[in-house]
């Protein structure tokens, strides 16, 4: 089984989840998170002094699919609608997993996701 | 006749101040309305209004109102700053309307319009040194004690102008035409906010009265408050109820809506009501925004706040309610009130709109409107510490 | 005399004004008190309670109480004003002290039968037309200014009641006997709330007194004020001592509700000490609330709000407090007052809330507590877009 | 008479309840504008501040500053209340100016002595029973209407006092001289709290007038109560002017910084300007509040909410500019006061909080300062259940 | 060394975090996530129009543990104590940990768990 | 590719982010997290009553480098950066990670990092 693990712009995270559900995935674990990277954060003010804020608020996307097909399917999803062009688009990244549990049923596996 | 001076001095000071609790009260209501990230940006529209509305109106709009600051029966200084506690309430209603979109500085430029010469030659024909006076658009007879359409439906009509052309916020209305909702961020501002407007209410239309200093208005100021307040109770009471039938749950947003749509339904004419009258009018006026506030999103007139429900709908039928449920009152009177003023209120901020987003476009960008106003139209976060969930 | 009138009247109305402020002050400090999953709920009930409470009071309640509208010293629509803004405050010591469980459609039911009903019997005789006069229950002689036990102990005495027919909350008392600790979710809003109720007790005590316009009126209601204000004072200050002494640690909490029982306690004899007897008077207040959160804990009587130890304790004590620390006063006859009205308005309650609770069940079961009155009740979130903590 | 009596115990009640107004103002902006981990401790110090200045005054002060408690013109309860709803703002400036690193108990101390003592000598030598009289440091021909210099100066001498020995909060200069911005954390809460403020100013001004019962009074506070409001106007205008002309953005914590300095610099004499000079009065203190933030933290004076600018610097500019825009003002006699109690108010508060910083060390340690006053001052999170962001 | 991470209901955290210590489990991390999947979300009102809250809150937990026992022992924990037996209860993730490190002490692997 | 995730104390995590960037590493996500471990909570109070607040928050850092060079650069920076010598310091745990895609560019692995 595999892990995506994507970091994305909030506001592409509802045209991903739909493109997802399309494509057949039908279950996800998303969370808020900052991200530091090339884009650059933007200033802010307080009582007439700038600041810097470094870290860009971005969602983490977490998906577990029981086949290399549906983590392609997957991926291209993302890919296509998280992109929009500029700096901090995010990341895709896909590690393994060597077992799932579906906590209601005592599934394994395949049978879990 | 000093005591009558001292006594109204004193009470148009305190009617002044209960309606100055209506500046943090839009501004609370406002804040609680609309998206974390406009949160600051529709504060500081609030702070500017105040400021420059308050300013314009002293340096140019009072004269241009009532001819001359004399007055006889108070000091002359509280019975500017009554006046004064107004203007800012019309622009308001505007601004929160299109909230979440529109810029600081175009709507700054229209505040000082509004509130030095539209807002000012509203109040000449109906309170004031009246210019109109022997014309055929004489509307003085109209019977608007604290403003239904002098100052609500006036801001509203504003706002109407300012929709049309400034347009929906981004995503508001899908492309298949469904309708997005955009919920509150945070009740307990907007229960604060609208009942701090609530309690300024009761300066708006009890100090309208003007005097308290006879047997006659110390009746008619008491009665005039309680028949207000009356309103207000009957407009939430029933939108609880439409709530309830409909949903089984009890929306506050929509009771608190209800309860100013009462407020300002009874605002035309309530010194004159009988003290059952405003159930019947506010409720009438709760309905009125529950309605209201679905039809205009059926029109993709995007008004964040309720704004069109709460102070045109109940400005047009407050003014009539006058005529129904008071004797004396000439129904046609208060129509050609309503359709005199709203002509000229509507079509003069359409121009002022029009022309001013000409050169300093009201619309921010569907970009700065995704990045939400705070940052882009003030640097500053409103709840910079609190984890936004998405 | 129409002076006097005048000037009555504008301090009715003044003084109702700052009643008023403690519709938002109670609700922000219940909004404050609860968690974020039960705040658009409790600020619900406290709007619907105002709404139906005032209507109920204007159109049953006030005739009950006082037999009739007719008012020789002030503006009759003043006079009904002022006691109107005490009506809903009865219903929400009740209210708060139930929250985060009890659903808003009965709340409502009894919201009505109190106002309409249970108060005004009590109101009737203590301050008004007194149908006991004569018989061996009347209890006219307790000196309770602005409600110590009229108001206080009648909305704690239904809570009590409440409490005892609608349970604690979910999982507040252990199996094992401990008592989980559930904590506010918005300090601000708390310390917001009990100062607006600061503030409207002004207006209610120095209201009460029912007239400022003579010499003696002027400087009773002005030392009642002040001695009100006392009182808030000394309950503030030695709750902060103890908890300092105790923990090392300013509990505000704890502290604002040693401000508002010693608020409560100065109640029913403002006017009538010197200025020193509320130091004493309020600072007992203070150590009651402390030592009467813990014991209701102890008894399994889950209170949100501390309204008993608040309202219930402090509305006993302070009827007594006037005995002891005013001369002319008989401690029987407070003591019988306290007792009739308790009996009355404990026993009223309960079977009406009995009787409700078959019909429309007050408790939320424990599925709809754990996801939140807000969604259940009101299907409306405090705060959407703020993140929240496990 | 008994009529003029009446009606100034009337008013002074009326004014004194929008000065208490300004508690939960402070209140709320100052738990506005620090850490939500600190948000409970500045909440806590505004509680204790008003609780223990205002029976410090009450059982010392207000003897040692007017000599008697007797009043011919009013209530002298009233008379009390209204002084005694000052005395807390002297400490609040000072305690805002400190947040995030004063701890409580020592700030309590100070309350205490600068309740009972320092800020009581003050007003004895301005507008009390005058020890000075007859010396060459007499200073009573001062006019400060409403303690431009014998409150706001007062309270601010002492927090220049205090963050001279206390410091700046951690790491809020780095060690290669750079300033760390520390942003707000809730605006919402920072612009009610100043809206607040600014209501309390039309009671703290025009109630310093001290009656309204003649013509020539009622004037004089309509007048007053105008000029109040008109100078923070000018002062929200011109800091918005400047804040968009260096960012093109508006800052609005500078702006309402900025009409807080407008309010403090028309405070010394309201009552005696033309109703235009208070434009230039107070847009000339927003320009001050500006350059005076910068300047402060250049000299690495960490003052978390502007009061040093707010009230310092403006409350010197206001009093001088008496004698600039009103006849008959001697420029010297206004100096002479500032300076008298200037030199006083700084000296005994460093020197108090010397001394008492040795016993009860005012400062929170680092380690204090990281985790949050609330939980090591308090116990108490100020918003326990929000996610808070890194 | 083995990843736990369990996607659980909220208001079940309390109950797996006791079951997990006393299973010898010394160390977790959670952290506030949103799910999607079959749990249907609820629908919510705003001025009189209803919408459909389609994220729901869930807990993350993270626990990395040095052996199989240990990870066997840990997701019986959490299968006994997550379990309501309605739709939405959450899944469990197994993966690979490579190399783990105590900041505090150097310490790496079995040690540092 | 490997996937670093350290669990740090909140206030470390600007000098940790500053020794990474110096180490080279230009992009990370973080996000906010409690912890459970050997630290002790603090006690809180409400009305007058002590309870015990048992997670504490923490920092969470996730970098994924191409190389165990960055990899043990990456770790020395947060060792170094984090320590405080207390309890509660936190853990880094390093795992696999078999792709990574830059979604602007469409760059797979070493390229999108
Ligand atoms: N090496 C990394 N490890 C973990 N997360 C990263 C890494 N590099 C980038 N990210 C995440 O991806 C987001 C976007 O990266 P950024 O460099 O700004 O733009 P882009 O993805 O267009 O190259 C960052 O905000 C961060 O959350
Ligand atoms: N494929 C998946 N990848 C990651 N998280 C998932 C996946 N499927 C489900 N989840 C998480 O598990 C939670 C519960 O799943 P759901 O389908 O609602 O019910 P159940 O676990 O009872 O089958 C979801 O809310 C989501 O957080
Ligand atoms: N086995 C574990 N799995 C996941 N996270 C852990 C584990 N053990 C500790 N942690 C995380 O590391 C943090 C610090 O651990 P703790 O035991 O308190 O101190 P130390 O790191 O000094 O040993 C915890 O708060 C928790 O977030």
């Amino acid at each position: 089984m595999k892990k995506i693990e994507a970091i994305i712009k909030p506001f592409k995270l509802e045209d991903v989840k739909e493109a997802l559900v399309e494509a057949g995935i039908e279950g996800m674990t998303v969370s808020e998170v900052k991200g530091y990277g090339r884009q650059q954060g933007h200033s802010e003010l307080y009582r007439g002094a700038e600041y810097i804020v470094e870290f860009i608020p971005k969602v983490k996307i977490e998906i577990v699919v029981s086949s290399d097909e549906y983590a392609n399917k997957a991926i291209e999803a993302i890919k296509e609608n998280a992109k929009t062009g500029k700096i901090g688009d995010g990341k895709i990244f896909v590690s393994d997993i060597s077992k799932t549990i579906r906590i209601r049923t005592d599934e394994e596996d395949e049978e879990a996701l | 006749m000093e005591i009558k001076y001292i006594i109204d001095t004193l009470f148009a000071l305190f009617a002044m101040t209960l309606i100055i609790f209506m500046v943090p009260g839009f501004a609370m209501l406002e804040a609680g309305l609309v998206r974390t990230k406009n949160v600051t940006a529709v504060l500081t529209v609030n702070v500017m209004i105040y400021a420059v509305a308050s300013l314009a109106f002293m340096l140019i709009g009072y004269s241009l109102a009532f001819g001359s600051w004399d007055n006889d029966g108070m000091s002359k200084w509280a019975a500017f700053l009554f006046q004064m506690a107004f203007v800012g309430k019309t622009i308001n209603i505007m601004s929160g309307g299109v909230s979440e979109r529109a810029r600081i500085i175009p709507l700054i430029f229209f505040t000082v319009i509004m509130a030095a010469i539209i807002y000012p030659l509203v109040v000449n024909v109906t309170w004031g040194a009246n210019f109109l006076a022997g014309t055929a658009l004489d509307i003085s007879s109209m019977h608007d004690l604290a403003g239904c359409t002098v100052i609500h439906s006036t801001g509203a009509w504003a706002l109407l102008a300012a929709i049309l052309i400034i347009g929906p916020r981004r995503r508001r209305y899908g492309k298949d035409g469904k309708v997005r909702v955009i919920p509150a961020s945070n009740i307990p501002l907007v229960v604060l906010g609208a009942l701090l407007l609530w309690i300024g209410w009761f300066g708006f239309n009890g100090g309208s009265v003007g005097s308290i200093s006879s047997k006659e208005n110390a009746d008619l100021v008491a009665l005039t408050i309680m028949n207000t307040n009356t309103a207000g109770l009957a407009g939430a009471v029933i939108v609880a109820l439409m709530m309830y039938l409909k949903y089984k749950k009890f929306d506050i947003t929509m009771i608190l809506n209800g309860a100013l749509g009462g407020l300002v339904s009874v605002t035309a004419g309530a010194d004159i009501f009988d003290m059952y009258a405003p159930i019947y009018i506010g409720a009438i006026g709760g309905v009125i925004v529950v309605y209201g506030v679905a039809l205009f999103d059926k029109l993709k007139l995007d008004d964040p706040v309720g704004a069109l429900s709460v102070h045109l709908l109940n400005g047009i039928w407050g003014t009539i309610a006058v005529a129904l449920f008071a004797s004396d009152i000439s129904l046609w009177a208060q129509i050609k009130g309503i359709l005199v003023v709203g002509i000229f209120a509507f079509t003069s901020s359409y121009v002022v709109i029009y022309v001013l987003n000409k050169f300093s476009p009201f619309r921010a960008n569907d970009e700065e409107q995704l990045e939400g106003l705070d940052i882009e139209e003030c640097g500053v976060e409103a709840y910079p510490e609190f984890k936004r969930t998405i």
